[in-house]
């Protein structure tokens, strides 16, 4: 864990400590439902990923934007979202985020500046280099951070749009993050070389860290994030983290390729949320009981979040055409 | 005859055409030990190897482009593309590479590769993961395109496929992986081009492909029961397509629906139902109707999703405006 | 009224929405100082600069991924795709992303941009510069196409596609680029979804896009002068379709030719055709004839390429057997 | 110019001098069926970088592969293909290459494999990499070329198929023919970072050459394509080149992308020919007279080729829907 930056960071570090024991109290409640069949469809599990999110998000400001992918739940709390809004979306339901038309895949709080979960691998990595292209051309300072797989770095679309943002310096951050799997296959079987440095060789300044702390994790995003909106971009980071679950709530017999004791080794030693809890409770910034008390609290959230969703109302069959074209309320009217 | 899911069927025709012919080999994300997300592949990776089951990084472009040239260069590639969502990715190897080689070579080269992937909403994954994107590939000449409606036409059409030196694309529907049917155990293929009439009938023509085949047959069910007699027939091909055969019913009942689970407007349907009209006007007794999954991208929401595709239920009434004339009023 | 080239119309659209709305920007390859192979766009890097007239790598995907969330987040991109045959490689951003971000995110995200591109054969091009694939992104719900078919329609429908808050797609036919027509100097815009009728006629519709707008015109002549009238009508955009004129103008005829640039099978004349059988069908006195370009690759050699496209002799041939009745006997 | 390997070499350098006479001469030709408004069509001339194309090709067997681009009518020559039918293919003649059907942009003298000029920039990057995994797929020792232009690294298919390449050590070259320009535009304003880095990130091997240098091509390729056949590739070339005419036959006022001084200079001081020919006669291989009566023989070669496609047949209209597929006499019919 990386040293304190100083007291006045209390807030901050509760917030983040916060945020991550949200992602994965969202996650066991997602995880409930699809087992208990009463989610519709198959979700990615973020749990064990969560300092990645939370460490880069806490180091944005509303109005920067983030694209997230088909694992996309942790982005979206990191960026602000909600819980109620999350569960209505994730259930099909009319007052999710996306009207229930995007469910998990594709979850997303907009005014947070979310510019959406996707569902094609690397698919949004041209949609963050837009964004970022916009504040250029208008001017405003925001940064753009576009979170991807390991797995992601195949598609060719990531040089593409990497090579035009290095030529244009523009104002968004790469942010891979590594864990080590990409749908039932390892790393180091679908890539070649070395990661960080295929965005070097484009003259992107990039970077590899422990994605397994949150401070760590926070303190680089800080800096580059600052360098970026005085025109300093773009940058990579490859942050080096674990999936717990499988690649979806499905995949359960996963032995084939991954081992057990991999995935124990993680979890005991690993912990982004152990080891942050670990850290604030030696720091003396939080005791043992303020952070059970704070989980509680979340875990009593996300339960009535849950209900509300379960008991809330699909969109009227009426809406299935609606938001086809901004302009025709039924497109097919 | 024994009765195996469309997926064995679909790993049974693979597994004999890479036995007979050591050339053929797959490629493809995560089709070697897991054997894809649906499981279709279990097992080839260990008959044949990771030389022949070949697991690749998450590049669609890139491996049909390798297989364009693997094709070219003497082998026969059957790419594994996980979602049909994902062609939009190969369009241009498989358009403007593989379709065209062998006429912009004059003849000189062959491109014998298949594409199977797959078609298919109401799985509940949304707008990038159910889409139904066959039009797209039967609109560019030099791509034959296969649409299976159980697992006897996986099985024979795919070793088919495989045996044709030209480019082809296979959609199964990633609905009916577990749907069984009966299947010999003696080697069959199935020709391209040739439709197959599932059910006859007198008083209308239902045409169904892929996914919709079953629907046609269950509302042919349904209007039987209201003294309806419907044929239905599977075009099992898009490209090449069995004209005579729907024609010749199309004269005989005099009134045909079209049904496919592409959307609607400038799909498939449209094609079907003009030539149709085109070459059976005089014998037709109401236009052709043609339905279409609806031309909205695939909702999420459970409520809204099913709504989308075409039904049983829907196309029997569609079948009965037909037979009422009612759409008289509605021209 | 003045008379200007299609190029130049198409040129002072953009240059008036530019000074209009300074989040308006043109990305693509050798659009800035060499304004395109084309020249469409000579002088606006001079007026806009590089800042808003942006030249590219060779990364058709990547840049059309860019606009995307370009338009997202508050600029309206005008995507400069250099060959229509290109539309492959963007297929992806564009189909999967721009066309389905509105509906995905239950109308939270807008994504209006346009993507500029071009059709048509008989260039001496070849298979990969030659395609009119227009019915791929038609059949794509969320995506509106035009297809102007002079230089009053270019201008006119790029400046309506820069303001629509949709992707837009529009096709240009390369060889017009420098055929002139009467252009107003004052400010117009072409609603989307209304149909031109350039001629009318009461024995047989012509129904006419992009570079066929043209050979129906003079189809319609040939016809004149043997005492046939045809009424040559413009859809102008193909989604939205104008039905109404179209089925006003059928019904008044009671016979219809669809011709269009792009292959014939599973194109666009299928559902355009389709539509009017549906909803005509009773005021038809034969089959809706379509006429695209044929199904092969387009072949380099003039011998073949220029017989791989509707001709003003073919559309009146194909009128004369129409109205001749022969059809009925095909039929 | 590189010193020479020993004077058993004089056949191969007379040959490859040859070769580079014959490029120079059949886009001479073509220009001028150009100019005189007998070619159908446009052409992207290859004069300038002959060195590049006969220095890889002189090292291959006819069995290796080459894949070729929208400039390929050098690469055709390169790899063995005869006039006539390679300007029956300019005009789109029955005795084509291609029978007519392809034209500039797709000429390719199959049988001798040569893969296809293609008119996608970096379209044939996916075949060449395809080709290479057949022959080791079938156990063939064949060696196949990638020939493409510095403009074609950005376009993200390439990432793809290195990647693959390099995962499975497959016998391929990718050969970037970086004449400065793409198009209308100077490589340093759409290629950020290092184009052979771009290769290495990928763990694959690259080195930058002298493409004027026909020796130190060939040379480099005879090194590389032994050891790709002993299983040692992927490898990765930039040849630095540069191309005489415009972008194409029809790009004729190009100075606002490009000095004339720029063009004067490479001619005059970087030509392959010239450059060559003087090692030739200074090593005593050939003499100035040898040389000139080689360019005579060439000369007239070409002419009469010329003459034959202009008179030869245009493909009977049965053709157009022949070749669709290869299974079906008229696909139409
Ligand atoms: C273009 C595309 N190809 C394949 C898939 C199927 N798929 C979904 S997630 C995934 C693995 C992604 O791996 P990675 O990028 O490492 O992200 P992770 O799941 O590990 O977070 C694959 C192959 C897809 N959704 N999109
Ligand atoms: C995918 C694609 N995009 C754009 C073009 C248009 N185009 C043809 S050649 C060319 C420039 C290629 O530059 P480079 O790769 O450096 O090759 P060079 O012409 O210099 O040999 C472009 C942009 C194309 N043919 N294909
Ligand atoms: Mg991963
Ligand atoms: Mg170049």
């Amino acid at each position: 864990m990386s040293p304190a930056k100083k007291t006045s960071n209390t807030e901050d570090y509760l917030r983040m400590y916060r945020q991550m024991v949200r992602i994965r109290t969202f996650e066991d409640n997602a995880n409930q439902l699809y087992l208990s069949a009463k989610m519709p469809g198959l979700t990615h599990m973020y749990s064990g990923e969560e300092a990645v999110a939370v460490g880069i998000c806490e180091a944005l400001e509303v109005t920067d934007k983030i694209t997230s992918t088909h694992r996309g739940h942790g982005h979206c709390v990191a960026k602000g979202a909600a819980f109620k809004e999350m569960f209505c979306e994730l259930l099909g339901k009319e007052e999710g985020y996306c009207r229930g038309k995007g469910g998990s895949m594709h979850i997303a709080d907009q005014s947070n500046g979310n510019l959406g979960a996707n569902a094609i691998v690397g698919g949004s990595m041209g949609i963050a280099t837009g964004s970022a292209f916009t504040a250029k051309l208008l001017g405003r300072d925001d940064v753009t951070v576009c979170f991807f797989g390991d797995g992601a770095t195949a598609q060719g679309l990531m040089y593409e749009v990497m090579n035009m943002a290095a030529l244009w310096k523009l104002p968004v951050i790469y942010a891979c993050e590594n864990n080590g799997y990409s749908e039932y296959t390892a790393t180091d079987e679908i890539a070649a070389g070395s990661i960080p440095a295929r965005a070097e060789a484009f003259g992107i300044e990039a970077h590899s860290v422990n994605g397994q702390d949150v401070l760590a994790v926070n303190q680089l995003t800080q800096d580059l994030v600052a360098r970026a909106r005085k025109g300093e971009g773009p940058f990579f980071m490859e942050l080096m983290t674990y999936r717990y679950h499988g690649h979806h709530v499905g995949d359960i017999n996963r032995e084939y390729y991954r081992r057990k004791d991999e995935e124990r080794d993680w979890k005991d030693n690993k912990d982004p949320i152990t080891l942050f809890g670990a850290y604030l409770t030696k720091e003396g910034i939080a005791t043992k009981e303020n952070l059970a008390e704070m989980q509680a609290a979340i875990e009593a959230d996300a339960a009535a979040a849950v209900e509300y969703a379960l008991a809330a109302k699909y969109p009227d069959t009426s809406e299935v055409d609606m938001h086809v074209f901004t302009d025709v309320k039924h497109a097919l009217a | 005859m024994r009765n195996i899911t469309l997926s064995q069927a679909v790993n049974e025709a693979l597994a004999e055409e890479m036995r007979r012919d050591e050339t053929v080999f797959i490629i493809g994300e995560d089709v070697a030990e897991a054997g894809t997300p649906f499981k279709v592949l279990s097992g080839l990776v260990e008959e044949f190897g990771t030389d022949r089951v070949v697991d690749t990084p998450i590049a669609e472009p890139g491996f049909m482009g390798l297989a364009v040239g693997a094709a070219m260069t003497g082998t026969r590639p059957v790419v594994d593309l996980m979602f049909g969502d994902f062609i939009y990715l190969i369009m241009d190897q498989l358009c403007n590479q593989a379709a065209k080689t062998h006429y912009m070579s004059g003849g000189k080269l062959n491109v014998p590769l298949v594409v199977r992937t797959n078609l298919g909403a109401t799985r509940r994954s949304a707008a990038q993961h159910s889409q139904s994107l066959h039009a797209l590939v039967a609109h560019i000449p030099g791509l034959k395109v296969a649409l299976p409606s159980s697992a006897y036409e996986a099985k024979g059409l795919m070793k088919t496929a495989i045996r044709d030196d030209n480019p082809v694309v296979i959609f199964e529907d990633k609905l009916m992986y577990n749907d069984k049917a009966p299947v010999p155990e003696e080697e069959y293929l199935i020709p391209f081009g040739q439709a197959n009439v599932l059910r006859e009938g007198s008083d209308i023509t239902l045409i169904g492909t892929s996914s919709m085949v079953q629907v046609c047959q269950q509302a042919a069910e349904l209007l039987a029961s209201e003294g309806v007699s419907a044929e239905v027939i599977d075009p099992r091909t898009i490209v090449p397509l069995d004209e005579e055969t729907l024609l010749k019913s199309a004269k005989k009942t005099s009134r045909v629906i079209v049904v496919d689970e592409g959307h609607q407007s400038f799909g498939i349907t449209g094609e079907i139902a003009s030539r149709i009209n085109e070459k059976a006007f005089y014998h037709l007794d109401a236009p052709v109707l043609r339905m279409g999954a609806m031309d909205v991208p695939v909702p999420f929401s459970p409520a809204l999703e099913d709504i989308t595709v075409p039904t049983p239920e829907g196309v029997a009434a569609s079948a009965r405006k037909l037979m009422s004339g009612e759409m008289i009023h509605a021209a």
